[in-house]
């Protein structure tokens, strides 16, 4: 039967040439909802066949599909085509706004597919240089996605996320160079020295003193990605001035994929240098990230932005677990990148009705969601309240394991983790609740909202915090083991 | 009998089914009110019974497949859970019978969401108190949380109930923040978070202080304890009467019932100066609220205020059983813990009863400051009757159960000088005097709620009209009186209750003295004191049945009516009587420092001179806003990070590289 | 025979720190490219001593593609830039030019002295090129930082890759070549884009100038 | 529950009842003689009880049956606390049923029903003085409680025959701690049972006073018991003062010809001390409403006081 690997890549790889010329039509919707799909039912049978088997490479051992990456495939396929489903009435929204024109449509639909094809190649790819070279193009192509509308706004936050990004990137480069200097020591230069698969192989007798600068070049590198603070500027802008759905796959996908780069480096640092150098900078950098977002959510007028934030406080939470290591922190890490993707998703296909109806992302014009749409309003409401970590829902369950993790290894970090989960609750929740409750003077919506993938990604969400299926806990154990070693 | 704790679960999850039966039957008002409450009001009448057969039965313990795969739902029934579950239970009958007949079309909500999230949050209390693992209690304790501050934002069209919300909110999650990190400090490094394993944890001095101080944060925070007491008067009065009568009235409680999970039976060892922490912080926060209620003007906030005082005397109670329990006299230990929860169970039915009560006085009258209400006694009698047992009951008066849990806890502080140090000696008097002021303030308190509101003429017209309670709503109201009256006139078999809640927790309970006394209630025994009510109150009624037929048997009943004597000045008109802020006067004077009064008085010629006085609270100016403010300070800083400069942006980058590397190779 | 092209290398390299530092002082944009240009001439040589010197057949190719797109592609891609969008010849700096040079000269030091115990390591022939090539990322670094225009900022950004397929020739004997051959295609969508932006830029704000860049941010 | 026992029970509420008029004509007695008044005769209170008994009782056409209710419930109430003290006998089944601290909450029974009562016509004059009748009744009821927490304290407990049976056998020394209990009890029974220098129990000035505001609107048989009730108020105050202060000459339990004794010294006690009453009258003016918390003030500090020297010095 046809490789499901190679379907995963093909799909996308052509959707984005049909949407290239087919795009601006109103039936180019449908098609970039259908390619989505298509990859969807693709990734699961990729995922089944792993289950069964294990493990599995393909050409030559140039891709490699384990369990670590075989559920960030599926996760980023799914909320691929719930966001294809949500940006349907969005774009006819927009369209009627007039702030798409049809090339514009066409440019997004094949640029989204294109996107999807680099996250996935990203993810998939067992060499090295192939992942710089993957995160180099989904750079470039969200770039395009974030200026489509061409305002001034758009044009500065596609200008900075390029040069800042393009920056950091570099730094990886370099970082992959160094690597693949050590690896040729000890495996030789008949190609075989930038496949992860040989370098975790032989990662014991890498030299310990190339790998830790490799890995510092490495991690600003693809934490730029990720958006950690000290090199975070260029996310809020990107975030908040793209189109929704690009806003919604960008906090959702693209930094999990980043996240996943840095943990391919940490498993082969932990193996080369057997210290804890590289934990030692994931923490410290992720703690940064979630005290600082935190004040900064305090300080919001615009929707979209506070939520950009938000990504970044949890993508600090993250580095943090993977930063703490062993198997709890591990699999709670792990955890947590699903059901964060999950819900911040939801939350901006709320947001995205929310701005559409009011005209604009400013939160004091947003008011009494609940009363005009009561889909839309529950939506942001309960997504702000899981994303805040209130129990019934996932985040919760993932920021529990973090946390006391943490209190056992680091006892020093828990005060300031809880005092920025504090000032994040505070002030998010008091500019959310005036905006879902209340009076309001907004008009309904001409289209019915895409009310279903916001509830379905809540739906999930709920269940993971209350109820982990056997499978879905196995994989993540194996994950785990894997990274934690 | 097995029945325990899989007969609750059973009960929770038929709960829940309510819930999404009403999510169903959205806007069918009729459904939601005549058939889902009346069905969750006999679903918790059926969980007290089972609570009352488990108080006494061995504890049980079940896993459910749910939750985090390392650490599943734990549920564990003992006595001191079967304790807390009976009140929650009874309390929820009576309310949920209430409830039915209160909701009425359009107003905030639909009936089915209101049914869904109220169910949600009877079962998450039940399932916070039968939680037998750290996760279990977080993720219920902040359903509890969550579900009640969707039903205190009902109508939330109005400004003040979404701030009271989200005041309340957040402070619950603040509370929740420190009580996940003191089971993060119980756990010493095992990683594993099942009570069992908690117990088993040996911590030393220092760690044990700092899990007890965290434990009386957080679950201060969620008691309304006073640091952290401000959001309790906002978000009470904010939510609907029968929800705010299930936030008082229980809500409070399972606080309670978590500080006593984690001082008494997480933790082994006690230190002395714990119990004296809590005794002040637990009187402080009696005499702020006590003070507080006998000046408001809302009736609900009155009652808000006066929870706070109520969960004051009760920490008082479980600081000095801390007190006596870590000099190892665990007899008086037993005695104030028994007041303490005694005083839990009556307060938790009077007040939720007062609540109901403003609440069908704000049905029928749509009004809840004091100063419009008035004379409702002559058209809503049933309600007036009810409401009276239930003041009488919260002054803490003889023949009611409030005032025998303020007997045990005056009781239990004579025996104090047993105390070794001289200096707790010397607390006694001060602590004895501070719980009798509070006690006689709560009288003074109730009679300004009862008068205003119930005597006297009608202070608007349009009370002339006032309808009484429905059906639904007396049979709940008579069912928590009838309650409130058999607390105070059976102690001895309420007694018998506690008694396997203290043997669990102290060691000993007063069982065997007390019972052998029959109708008295001996705590210690007969020679030092005894109290019997039903004696008590057959004395009186003796006293009142002689003189009535004395009366009617020498002379006559006959009886004229006139007007009453209006000392020459005709024109007495109804605005003439006390009004609330009057009545409240002389406290105001008395207790000026406690408060920030803000008065405005009319200068001389001014066109309509008007007089307003406003009470606040000083824990909001000096606390509240300043934290505010640095956090305000905190993010402007940290707000300077991103000035949009791009050659900034780059900077911030290079220095990152050139620091990791310098770190990297050092 | 190893030691000459070892030595052509070490030229090369250096001729590349040189090239470097010129485009921090340069005030000029179009002898910043020019500049630019023979960065890309010098890199193509030392690819090619490195192709010689050690046999790698591939090497030569990416040599032919570093070739074409740095010394011929992009240069004119930059020129018809600068003519359509008539950009002002001078470039404006945001601290002078003498603190940059020092600034430059300490970064040097420092990339020398962190690449030195990794650089005696490497079996390859151009062993201490290593440091230099982070000098020449860093520099290129530093030049984005204190340019306050676009077009400037876009050639410290392409010198920044230079150096970086100069570390990779030189450390590593080059990627393999799927892998150049990708980074190759990422700088050539990235030029075309930021040529794209640039016309963009121009008609929203009528100038280059990076400074009308800064309305995003906190207030 | 010995026959003596009921018998002595029964005995001290008929002779409270009987002799509660007597003794406040007799203080109103002494304190017209020590302003040089010619007296009421010592049996004019029995004969307004007699004549109020006789007339229609006229009640406020808005009265609820509360209004109706609250004088049976208040003259109950005291006679239940009279029956409670032991003045004759120290065997009283009742007492195990009520010790000191539900006595004050008897007291405090009866006065919340009767401000509800006063608060319920809606006139002004009743709920201004319910207000302040429950100004006084919360500061002066701590105060009363920590006087008979002092002698709880001395005979290691609260019901009130074992108090005295302590207080009476022990030989006679002097109790600092009881002094000052001593005084805080004498200001607190001024305060409770409305006598001058908190309230004038003769006058009839609206704005002055507090116990006249809360009766003001009853009339015939409702008056009637609700004098009678103060009247058994005052007694059973001075009862509480005999007993703790001057407990000698008691009847003990097994005794019943003591009994017989116990009457005489009784009202001669009773004599003395309302003597001392209307002799502190005549010499206090009436205070300003708002002086009477800070009075009130110093009797639950004197309380307090006594407490802490009764545990520090032990005496």
């Amino acid at each position: 039967m046809i490789d499901a690997l190679f379907l995963v890549l093909g799909i996308p790889l052509l959707g984005a040439a049909v949407l290239g010329l087919t795009g601006h039509r109103d039936f180019a919707r449908d098609i970039n909802a259908a390619f989505s799909l298509g990859t969807l039912i693709a990734a699961g049978a990729l995922t089944a066949r792993v289950i069964s088997e294990g493990p599995i490479f393909a050409w030559d051992r140039e891709f490699f599909v384990d369990p670590l990456n075989v559920f960030l495939v599926t996760l980023t396929a799914f909320v691929a085509f719930t966001t294809a489903l949500f940006s349907r009435p969005y774009m006819q929204v927009e369209k009627e706004h007039g702030k798409m024109t049809p090339n514009r449509l066409r440019l997004y639909h094949s640029m989204y597919q294109l996107f999807s094809f680099t996250m996935l190649l990203a993810l998939l790819t067992n060499n090295m240089g192939i992942l710089w070279v993957a995160m180099e193009a989904a750079t470039l192509t969200t770039v395009l996605l974030v200026s489509v509308y061409r305002t001034a706004a758009s044009l500065e936050a596609a200008w900075k996320y390029f040069i800042l990004c393009g920056v950091g990137i570099a730094q990886a480069l370099f970082g992959t160079v160094l690597l693949y200097m050590a690896a040729e020591k000890v495996v030789g230069a008949e190609g075989g020295a930038l496949l992860w698969t040989h370098l975790d192989a032989v990662k014991g007798q890498l030299d310990p003193r190339i790998i830790t600068l490799a890995f510092a070049f490495l991690f600003i590198g693809y934490g730029t990605k990720v958006g950690l603070v000290p090199v975070h500027n260029w996310l809020p802008d990107a975030h908040a001035e793209g189109p929704t759905p690009v806003s919604a796959v960008l906090s959702g996908l693209l930094l999990n994929v980043a996240l996943y780069a840095i943990l391919r480096c940490k498993v082969l640092t932990d193996g080369a240098l057997q210290g804890p150098l590289a934990g030692q900078l994931m923490i410290g950098f992720g703690l940064l990230s979630v005290v600082a977002a935190a004040f900064f959510i305090s300080r919001q007028r615009d929707a979209k932005r506070m939520f950009a934030y938000s990504s970044i406080e949890h993508m600090g939470l993250m580095t943090f677990a993977f930063g703490v290591g062993g198997p709890v922190a591990t699999y709670a890490g792990l955890l947590h990148m699903t059901v964060h993707s999950l819900i911040k998703s939801a939350i901006f296909f709320a947001v995205g009705h929310a701005s559409q109806k009011a005209g604009t992302q400013i939160m004091q014009e947003i008011r009494g969601l609940i009363r005009v749409s009561p889909m839309v309003g529950w939506g942001l409401m309960l997504g702000t309240l899981a994303i805040l970590g209130m129990p019934p829902f996932g985040v919760f369950a993932s920021e529990f394991l973090i946390l006391t993790t943490a209190m056992r290894e680091q006892p020093w970090a828990t005060p300031f983790l809880l005092l920025a989960l504090g000032v994040a609750f505070a002030s998010m929740f008091g500019r959310v609740q005036p905006m879902v409750f209340g009076e309001t003077a907004l008009k309904p919506l001409p289209h019915q909202p895409a009310a279903i993938p916001v509830f379905i990604h809540l739906g999930l969400g709920l269940m993971l915090g209350l109820y982990i299926p056997p499978y879905l806990d196995e994989w993540y154990r194996q994950a785990a083991r894997m990274v934690a070693g | 009998m097995s029945l325990g704790v899989e007969a609750i679960l059973v009960v929770v999850a038929a709960w829940l089914v309510l819930g999404l039966a009403g999510l169903f039957a959205l806007h069918r008002f009729w459904f939601v009110a005549r058939v889902l409450f009346p069905a969750g009001g006999a679903l918790a009448l059926a969980l007290a019974a089972i609570a009352l057969a488990g108080l006494h039965a061995s504890a049980e313990s079940v896993v459910l497949p749910i939750g985090l795969p390392s650490l599943p739902f734990h549920f564990r029934l003992d006595s001191l859970s079967a304790f807390f579950i009976l009140a929650i239970a009874a309390v929820a009958a009576g309310v949920s019978a209430f409830a039915a007949g209160y909701f009425r079309r359009g107003e905030g909500t639909p009936p089915g969401l209101l049914c869904l999230q109220y169910h949600v949050f009877l079962a998450s209390m039940v399932l916070v108190v039968l939680a037998d693992d750290a996760y279990a209690f977080m993720v219920m304790w902040e359903t509890m949380a969550l579900s009640s501050f969707f039903l205190v934002t009902t109508n939330h069209r109005i400004p003040e109930i979404r701030n009271a919300g989200y005041l309340y909110l957040l402070i619950a999650h603040i509370g929740a923040i420190g009580i996940l990190l003191c089971f993060g400090v119980l756990q010493a490094d095992t990683g594993d978070y099942t009570f069992a394993n908690l117990r088993a944890q040996q911590l030393e001095p220092f760690w044990a202080s700092v899990a007890f101080l965290l434990a009386l944060f957080g679950f201060g925070a969620k008691a309304g304890i006073l640091p952290l007491h401000v959001w309790l008067p906002e978000a009470h009065p904010a939510a609907p009467s029968p929800v705010s009568a299930l936030m008082s009235g229980v809500m409070l409680k399972t606080a309670v019932y978590g500080f006593l999970r984690i001082t008494y039976d997480l933790m082994p060892t006690q230190f002395w100066w714990w119990g004296v922490v809590v005794l002040a912080v637990g009187l402080a926060t009696a005499l702020f609220g006590v003070v507080f209620a006998a000046i408001q003007v809302d009736m609900k906030r009155l009652l808000a205020y006066s929870s706070i005082e109520n969960i004051g005397l009760i920490f008082a109670g479980i600081g000095l059983a801390i007190l006596f329990s870590s000099f190892g006299m665990q007899p008086m230990a037993a005695l104030a813990l028994t007041a303490a929860l005694y005083h839990v169970l009556s307060h938790a039915f009077f007040k939720s009863l007062l609540f109901l009560g403003t609440g069908a006085v704000l049905h029928a009258t749509s009004e809840r400051s004091l100063g419009k209400l008035g004379g409702l006694i002559r058209t809503m009698p049933w309600v007036a009757w009810v409401s009276l047992i239930g003041a009488l009951a919260s002054a803490g008066l003889p023949p009611f159960g409030g005032f025998v849990s303020e007997w045990l806890l005056l009781q239990s502080f004579l025996f104090a000088p047993g105390l070794p140090t001289a200096f707790l000696n010397m607390l006694v008097p001060a602590v004895a005097a501070l719980i009798a002021l509070v006690a006689a303030l709560a009288g003074y308190t109730m009679v300004k709620f009862f008068g205003v509101i119930f005597l006297g003429q009608p202070r608007e017209e349009k009370l002339a009209h006032a309808r009484d309670a429905g059906g639904w709503e007396r049979i709940g109201m008579v069912w928590l009186a009838g309650a409130s009256v058999l607390l105070g006139v059976l102690p001895v078999q309420v007694i018998a209750l506690i008694d396997a809640v203290t043997g669990q927790l102290v060691g000993t309970g007063l069982g065997p003295v007390v019972s052998r006394s029959g109708w008295l209630l001996v705590p210690v025994d007969i020679e030092r004191a005894s109290y019997g009510p039903a004696i008590f109150l057959a004395g009186v009624a003796l006293g009142f049945g002689l003189a009535y037929a004395f009366v009617r048997q020498l002379y006559h009943g006959r009886t004229r009516r006139a007007a009453p004597w209006d000392c020459g000045y005709p024109w007495q008109t109804p605005r003439m009587q006390d009004s609330a802020e009057g009545f409240g006067q002389p406290i105001r004077q008395i207790f000026e420092p406690l408060l920030r009064v803000q008065r405005e008085l009319p200068r001389a010629g001014d066109a309509q001179p008007r007089y307003r006085v406003s009470v606040g609270d000083h824990f909001w100016y000096w606390l509240y806003q300043p934290v505010a403010l640095v956090v305000e300070r905190a993010a402007g800083i940290v707000g300077l990070l991103q000035q949009g400069r791009i050659s900034v942006y780059l900077l911030y980058s290079f220095l990152t590289v050139i620091g990791i590397l310098v770190w990297v190779t050092r | 025979m190893s030691s000459l092209s070892g030595q052509l290398i070490n030229f090369f390299a250096v001729v590349l720190l040189l090239l470097a530092f010129a485009m921090i002082s340069q005030r000029r944009v179009l002898s910043l490219i020019h500049f630019f240009t023979m960065q890309g001439i010098a890199l193509v040589a030392a690819t090619v001593v490195v192709a010689y010197a050690t046999g790698q057949s591939h090497l030569y190719v990416s040599a032919g593609i570093t070739l074409v797109l740095k010394v011929f592609l992009i240069p004119w891609l930059l020129h018809r830039v600068i003519d359509r969008l008539g950009v002002r010849w001078d470039v404006e700096t945001l601290i002078n030019i003498p603190t940059t040079m020092l600034i430059g000269i300490v970064l040097v030091i420092f990339s020398f002295n962190l690449a030195a115990p990794i650089s005696e390591l490497s079996s390859s022939i151009a062993r201490g090129t290593l440091g230099i090539a982070l000098a020449c990322v860093l520099l290129s670094f530093m030049m984005m930082i204190t340019r306050s225009k676009a077009v400037p900022q876009v050639i410290g950004f392409l010198s920044m890759e230079n150096g970086l397929f100069f570390a990779a020739t030189a450390a590593t004997y080059g990627m393999p070549m799927v892998v150049e051959l990708g980074i190759a295609l990422d700088v050539l969508v990235g030029i075309l884009i930021l040529g794209v932006f640039m016309f963009h830029i121009r008609e929203q704000f009528d100038s280059l100038d990076i400074r009308h860049l800064e309305k995003l941010k906190e207030e | 529950m010995t026959l003596t026992g009921i018998a002595s029970q029964i005995l001290e509420v008929v002779a409270a009842l009987a002799l509660a008029p007597l003794l406040s004509g007799w203080v109103s007695q002494c304190r017209a003689w020590l302003q040089n008044k010619s007296a009421p005769s010592l049996l004019q209170p029995y004969r307004t009880l007699h004549k109020l008994f006789n007339k229609d009782s006229v009640l406020a056409d808005r009265a609820s049956s509360l209004f109706r209710a609250a004088p049976y419930i208040v003259f109950g109430c005291m006679a239940l606390a009279c029956g409670i003290v032991p003045t004759l006998s120290t065997e009283l089944p009742l007492s195990p049923a009520a010790d000191a601290i539900a006595l004050v909450g008897l007291f405090a029974l009866a006065r919340v029903f009767i401000s509800l009562a006063a608060m319920d016509v809606g006139t002004a004059f009743g709920t201004l003085g319910a207000r302040r009748e429950m100004l006084i009744g919360f500061l002066a009821e701590p105060a009363l409680l920590m006087v008979l927490f002092t002698a709880s304290l001395i005979s290691q407990s609260t019901s009130l025959t074992t108090i005295v049976e302590t207080l009476a056998h022990r030989e006679l020394a002097i109790y600092p701690s009881l002094a000052l209990a001593g005084v805080a009890f004498t200001i607190v029974s001024l305060a409770e049972n409305a006598r001058v220098p908190v309230d004038n129990p003769a006058t009839h000035l609206e704005l002055t006073m507090i116990h006249e505001a809360l009766i003001l609107e009853y009339s015939g048989r409702h008056l009637a018991l609700l004098e009678w009730a103060a009247a058994l108020k005052l007694f059973a105050y001075s009862a509480i003062g005999l007993a703790l202060f001057f407990p000698w000459g008691v009847a003990e339990a097994e005794s019943p010809l003591a009994l017989l004794l116990a009457a005489p010294v009784l009202v001669l006690k009773l004599g003395i001390g309302g003597a001392f009453l209307a002799a502190l009258e005549t010499v206090s003016a009436k205070m300003r409403i708002f002086r009477v918390p800070e009075f009130l003030a110093t009797a639950f500090l004197l309380a307090v006081m006594a407490m802490l020297t009764r545990i520090l010095l032990g005496a």
